[in-house]
């Protein structure tokens, strides 16, 4: 900060008098001609050359318009060693940041979806039309749980289900619940789904009793469960982020943790949430490999609707 | 910018009730209206803690005047605390209230240069808080992510659970920053355009000095982390996944953002309250300030720092640790000017003649807990160290004994100095002395049993220890202990309120210089009009020129020409 | 001093006690002279006292001087401490011993789930058992982790063995540790993940060789659930709706 | 309401008038804004290489055209500023609405540009590039978009001889706004 103390508004830079009209178009026109340079530059198709023409330019651009038209030149230093050191705080930044965000690996630690895996995983799938199938592929091709971007997803969440019909209670269905219902569920439910899991303590509404015969709002038929997870109800959030298999296994885990057996689906209370039993798969993997957005709008607006109920602070 | 209209400088004084109290353009308006906004959010804040605390103490059981605490309620209590005390409450009333209210007067000016654009900053750092407040209505509740908000939680109302609560929570943080963006620049520009004939750059009071170093620190940090908002309100609206690492994004760039605005953040805090401690030490011990110069140096220095030093708060978040060692080591030197500045405040106490005041006794509390929150914060700075320590309580109890130094202490000794300028009466001093006691040690009730549960393995943002059977849980009666002294903290604020409406109406008249200060605020009348100055004061001196030898006065006001 | 506060029952808890124990020492013995000499000039200089203040401007030699010393007094600290803070998370997090075993931690909305290599000790084959909130570890035994977590940030920490390091989802992170003390511990999340935070914690077994390998055949005797075959595998490791897009 | 300007904002004690002062503060915080963007940006395209691929299907000579628009309006803007200073309010009027033209051309040609890549299924859900590309310049067309009224502003002023260094200040806001884009055309268009 200056600590020279003039009084007078100093008149509006009287000592822009040496630029005439003439200067700042010939500084227009230097610029065109550079802007000019920049764009040609790629054509030539060396990289570095490439790089010279866009940034060694845009640099030089930046410039002439900062000490000619912005009067940088002249205007009192302090201004260019404000605007300067904001500069040099930016690149501290990318400085310190680069390191993790940029780099795909360092010490002790590697990204699971960087570059390469992504492109393996575009080449496979560009290989097998199916998106679906060739992710299913690729996945078991090689089992580990830090494999190429589990595409595998993309397959189940689309609809694209392992059990041909997910809806109808397996040995193997319930033993996947099981698993499924320890991750997910049992931290509130509790490990024998009587509703006394450790978060209940502090959850108001309680969470339910599996164990229990009533008190099921909305009834304990296999659709009608499916659908309380995927929606969600009162403080539970929607588990629609699950696949449809891992939503029906739990489904009929929860099931073998009540006397629930005699609750049965009829036709309607499946096509109810969109499943046509007498085709595979409810007829939805076929018209279920649907686009990108169109899926996510549809979780986004499922998870949605699960939370909306929560209650806040009163 | 902000200038047209005419150029004459008629009488201010006719003015709608309008004009005056609800959009003012005068420096002292918004300031009061900044001052009681934060007061009242830090209010909030409080029994935000009050609530929360009493759940950890006693799980499950019902709150009096709230009712029960369920785990997402205890995310968003905990959450809005943070962002409540630091951006709605210590922000507004020590960089936004003190500085309005005291640029103009002590640099001898009418006004801010900007005056619409200062009034401008405060609506819509006022919107900023209705949406703040208005989420926690909003179906799902407030955000309840952690004041850092990190990705993708913040980002994925499925994981959050609270779709509108964290668009919300970002989108009034983000106005907040724009607010005090405008209010920084108006702060800059008067204090390097606007001041008395005659004052040069040492003559300028060290409050000024801190709280225009904090904008700058403000504007300089800002910027990344307000471009990162507009990306994480993108991820939650659309999904876009730019900290997606499954879209090629990455969480780490959100602390990164965060962290490169947070640490500079502590200081922009900081710094207001060292600048308002300064001022109150030397008038009450009748001292000139150890070496203005130094201080002065310093205060830069630890600017600069620290924004070399955010990602001490990351050691332990997945960045590279070969960038850890790099970063503890500047963390720790920033130890270097920060002792500095606590040699020095203590030095002017030498050969002094300290009258201990309310806010004399609230200036020297902030000195002896600041320096708790210091040495601590060497714990956590010490990389290996903090591998254990991070996200424990020690981590609570340490940014406690700073930040309540700062926001609390220190904003109420300036209220208690400042108060007979801002209306023209004094406080009273017993209520204040009562006030004192019963927020200092309650204070330390609650935090030093939190270093030792936190050094026990007790970790933040647990509402039910009983889901940990193995930590620290013999120690549960300290968090109850804690517990209570923050009730009894709490209640002891209820003197304070009386004293602080009751005394604008009752306390006896302040005249224009009661406490025998030298900076040009106290040549005003208290309170000063609209336009400050009857005729504009020069400055000859520098700001602490105390029981100068060979005269008569033991206080030497800059404006008193030789 | 630490270790009266909480177990040490990992290798290296001990070198980062004793560093903490250091800091407390150092910036005691400074806390302690800079509060004294506070009370002091406050009590000592008090107006009742010293009606007259002195005129000290602090920008003289003989008076900044003592600040100086007390300047190079913290630096010398500082050095020292940061010494051997580096070394102790130079030995914590940045070089790893050679594993005996080499165990999967994931995080994810709010539990731990855990795969032990089993008998054959190597990982993702049928034989891994995979738990979920509960960490069965092998005493004396040098173990690396490999830390994900599946939907949202989340830290895994082991107070006891004074460790912690957080979960990024995208992120392979490995460490290690060396458990020294048979016994049951709690292990926490430390990073606020969201509705379940509070109850994110899993238990910590530590067990004799003889213990764990008893431990891993009755968990193939047992339940079919714990085994995972990698369908399995896929199905819980599909939290995300992104999971949607890792193909475009 | 009626607002008389305070005597504060006459005083300068910098040498600097308080005006361009404040807006050469608001470019600083400016640049922090735009830097942590474009770093972002940055450490991301330097880590997908396939970027590359996806940043060639960007429209250049749109993007080109832009950069010379931009140029020509900031060269009408420091004109304006000039005849400002000449105190002749006539052309600076002429000048500053040749550089609000300026910026109306560089808008429609944006519009045009992204309703045909958008047509073309490069939407912000694309990829990350295109949520950068989108994002940088959407900010960056936010700010063309408020100089262009600020601008529209003043001109009125300057027709009624009024705060004429006001002209100075939005320009120097203007150039800042053109140099933002000649950062950003290599940046999104060119480098392949």
């Amino acid at each position: 900060m200056e600590s020279k103390d003039s009084h007078n508004q100093p008149d509006g830079g009287s000592h822009h008098e040496s630029h005439g009209t003439s200067h700042y178009i010939k500084i227009w026109a230097i610029l065109t001609v550079l802007l000019g340079l920049s764009i040609c530059g790629p054509m030539v198709g060396i990289r570095w050359l490439t790089l010279v023409t866009a940034f060694g330019i845009a640099i030089v651009k930046a410039l002439m318009v900062a000490r000619e038209f912005m009067h940088l030149k002249i205007e009192k230093r302090i201004v260019s060693y404000v605007l300067l050191s904001m500069l040099i705080l930016v690149s501290i930044f990318f400085f310190g940041v680069a390191p993790d965000v940029m780099k795909g690996e360092g010490q002790q630690w590697v990204k699971k979806y960087d570059e390469a895996a992504a492109e393996a995983a575009e080449e496979a799938a560009s290989e097998h039309g199916e998106g679906g199938e060739a992710a299913a592929v690729a996945t078991n091709a090689e089992p580990t749980s830090d494999s190429v971007a589990e595409p595998a997803p993309a397959a189940q969440a689309s609809g694209r289900s392992k059990f041909s019909k997910p809806w109808v209670a397996t040995p193997e269905l319930v033993a996947n619940g099981k698993q499924v219902f320890q991750v997910n569920c049992q931290t509130c439910h509790g490990p024998e789904g009587k509703g006394n899991g450790p978060a209940s303590t502090a959850l108001n509404p309680k969470p339910r009793n599996f164990t229990a015969a009533t008190g099921w709002k909305q009834g304990r038929k296999p659709s009608q469960i499916f659908h309380t997870i995927s929606t969600g109800l009162g403080g539970m959030p929607s588990f629609a982020s699950l696949s449809t298999d891992d939503r029906w296994s739990v489904v009929h885990y929860v099931r073998t943790l009540g006397p629930h057996a005699g609750e049965k689906d009829t036709v309607a209370d499946l096509k109810k949430i969109g499943i046509d039993p007498s085709k595979d798969n409810g007829g939805g993997s076929a018209d279920q490999v649907i686009p990108i957005d169109l899926a996510i709008d549809r979780l986004a607006l499922e998870s949605a609707q699960g939370d909306s109920p929560k209650k806040a602070k009163k | 910018m902000s200038q047209d209209h005419t150029h004459n400088h008629g009488d201010h004084h006719q003015q709608t009730f309008l004009e005056k109290y609800i959009f003012p353009v005068d420096h002292k308006r918004i300031a009061a209206q900044y001052l009681t906004t934060g007061m009242f959010m830090g209010l909030l804040g409080g029994f935000f803690a009050y609530v929360f605390r009493s759940q950890q103490a006693h799980p499950g059981h019902e709150v009096p005047l709230y009712g029960l605490v369920n785990a997402n309620q205890y995310n968003a209590l905990t959450t809005s605390h943070g962002t409540l005390m630091i951006f709605w409450f210590a922000m507004p009333v020590l960089v936004a209230a003190f500085g309005n209210f005291l640029i103009p007067l002590m640099i001898g000016a009418d006004d801010m240069v900007f005056p619409r654009i200062n009034r401008l900053s405060y609506q819509i750092f006022f919107l900023s808080t209705v949406i703040l407040i208005a989420s926690f209505f909003a179906p799902g509740g407030a955000f309840g992510g952690g004041w850092t908000a990190y990705p993708p939680l913040s980002s994925t109302a499925q994981f959050s659970t609270t779709p509108w609560g964290s668009t919300m929570w970002i989108v009034a943080v983000g106005l907040e920053f724009v607010a005090f963006l405008l209010g920084g620049i108006n702060f800059i520009v008067t204090l390097m355009n606007a001041r008395a004939p005659g004052m040069r750059m040492y003559d300028i009071p060290i409050v000024l000095w801190t709280i225009v170093i904090a904008s700058i620190l403000f504007m300089a940090s800002v910027g990344p982390l307000l471009a990162g908002a507009i990306m994480l309100i993108f991820d939650q609206t659309m999904h876009i996944g730019f900290y997606d690492p499954q879209k090629g994004g990455d969480p780490v760039l959100w602390q990164h953002l965060f962290w490169f605005f947070g640490h500079p953040e502590v200081y922009v805090v900081l710094l207001p309250a060292m600048g308002i401690v300064a001022e109150i030490i030397t008038v009450f011990s009748r001292k000139k300030l150890f070496g203005y110069r130094t201080v002065l140096f310093t205060m830069f220095g630890t600017g600069v720092l620290s924004f070399v030093v955010w990602a001490h708060h990351q050691f332990i978040a997945g960045i590279d640790p070969r960038m850890s060692n790099l970063f503890t080591v500047t963390t720790i030197l920033i130890s270097i000017p920060v002792t500095e500045m606590c040699f020095v405040y203590i030095a002017t106490l030498y050969k002094g003649s300290i009258e201990l005041t309310t806010a004399m006794l609230f200036a020297l509390s902030f000195l002896a807990a600041f320096l708790m929150g210091g040495v601590t914060g060497i714990f956590l700075g010490a990389s290996g160290a903090d591998t254990y320590l991070h996200d424990t309580y020690f981590v609570i109890a340490h940014f406690h004994y700073t930040f309540v130094p700062i926001a609390i202490l220190a904003g109420l000794a300036g209220m208690y100095f400042w108060y007979p300028k801002m209306y023209g009466r004094m406080m009273n001093e017993t209520l204040g002395k009562i006030h004192f006691w019963g927020t200092f040690i309650p204070f330390n009730c609650i935090f030093i049993p939190l270093f030792y549960t936190g050094a026990a393995g007790d970790q933040r943002r647990v509402y039910n220890y009983e889901n940990f059977p193995h930590t620290a849980t013999d120690l549960h009666y300290l968090r109850q202990f804690a517990t209570a002294s923050v009730i009894v903290m709490l209640l002891f604020q209820i003197p304070f309120l009386y004293n602080y409406f009751v005394s604008m109406f009752k306390g006896k008249i302040a005249g224009k210089n009661p406490w025998q200060s030298n900076t040009l605020e106290w040549v005003a009348e208290s309170p000063p009009p609209h336009g400050n100055f009857s005729e504009f004061p020069n400055v000859y001196r520098p700001p602490y020129e105390y029981s100068v030898p060979g005269r008569d006065k033991d206080f030497w006001p800059q404006n008193e020409p030789t | 001093m630490m270790e009266h506060v909480i177990t040490e029952a990992s290798s290296y808890a001990a070198q980062i006690d004793h560093l903490i124990d250091l800091i407390f020492i150092i910036v005691g013995v400074w806390f302690l002279a800079a509060e004294g000499l506070l009370f002091y000039f406050i009590i000592h200089y008090r107006r009742k006292k010293q009606p007259q203040a002195g005129y000290v401007t602090g920008e003289r030699l003989h008076h900044t001087k003592w600040i100086h010393r007390a300047h190079y007094g913290v630096i010398l600290c500082d050095v020292f401490i940061l010494y051997f803070a580096v070394l102790a998370w130079h030995h914590v997090k940045q070089e790893l011993p050679e594993p005996e075993t080499t165990i999967r931690i994931v995080g994810e909305q709010w539990a731990w789930k855990f795969t032990d290599p089993g008998l054959d000790n190597e990982l993702d084959t049928a034989d891994d058992v995979v738990t979920v909130d509960e960490l069965h570890l092998m005493v004396n035994t040098v173990y690396n982790f490999k830390l994900e977590a599946k939907d949202v940030v989340h830290s895994f920490s082991v107070p006891v063995f004074r460790l912690k390091q957080d979960a990024i989802p995208g992120r392979v992170i490995t460490g290690w540790f060396l458990p020294t003390k048979v016994g049951e511990y709690d292990i926490q999340c430390t990073q606020m993940c969201g509705l379940g935070h509070g109850i994110m914690g899993a238990k910590l077994i530590v067990e004799t060789k003889e213990q764990h390998r008893a431990w891993l055949r009755q968990q193939h005797g047992g339940s079919q659930a714990s085994v995972p075959n990698t369908n399995d595998i896929q199905n819980v490791s599909q939290n995300k709706p992104n999971g949607l897009f890792a193909k475009k | 309401m009626s607002f008389q300007r305070p005597m504060a904002t006459e005083r300068s004690a910098t040498g600097i008038s308080t005006c361009k002062l404040g807006v050469y503060w608001v470019i600083g915080s400016e640049i922090v804004i735009f830097g942590g963007l474009l770093a972002a940006y940055v450490m991301f395209r330097l880590a997908h290489g396939s970027w590359a691929h996806e940043s060639a299907h960007t429209n250049v000579v749109a993007g080109g055209t832009n950069t010379l628009v931009l140029l020509t309006s900031s060269l009408f803007a420091v004109l304006a500023h000039q005849a400002a200073e000449r105190k002749d309010t006539e052309s600076a009027f002429k000048f500053l609405w040749c550089t609000i033209g300026g910026a109306l051309t560089f808008l429609l040609i944006k519009s045009f540009e992204w309703g045909g890549e958008i047509h073309h299924g490069l939407t912000i859900h694309k990829s990350l590039f295109w949520a950068f590309y989108y994002t940088a310049a959407g900010i960056h067309a936010a700010h063309v978009i408020c100089g262009a009224i600020i601008m529209a502003i003043i001109a009125a002023d300057v027709k009624k001889h009024k705060d004429l260094q006001r002209v100075e200040a939005i320009g120097l806001y203007w150039h800042f706004v053109d140099i933002v884009w000649i950062f950003l055309f290599p940046l999104l268009y060119i480098a392949k």
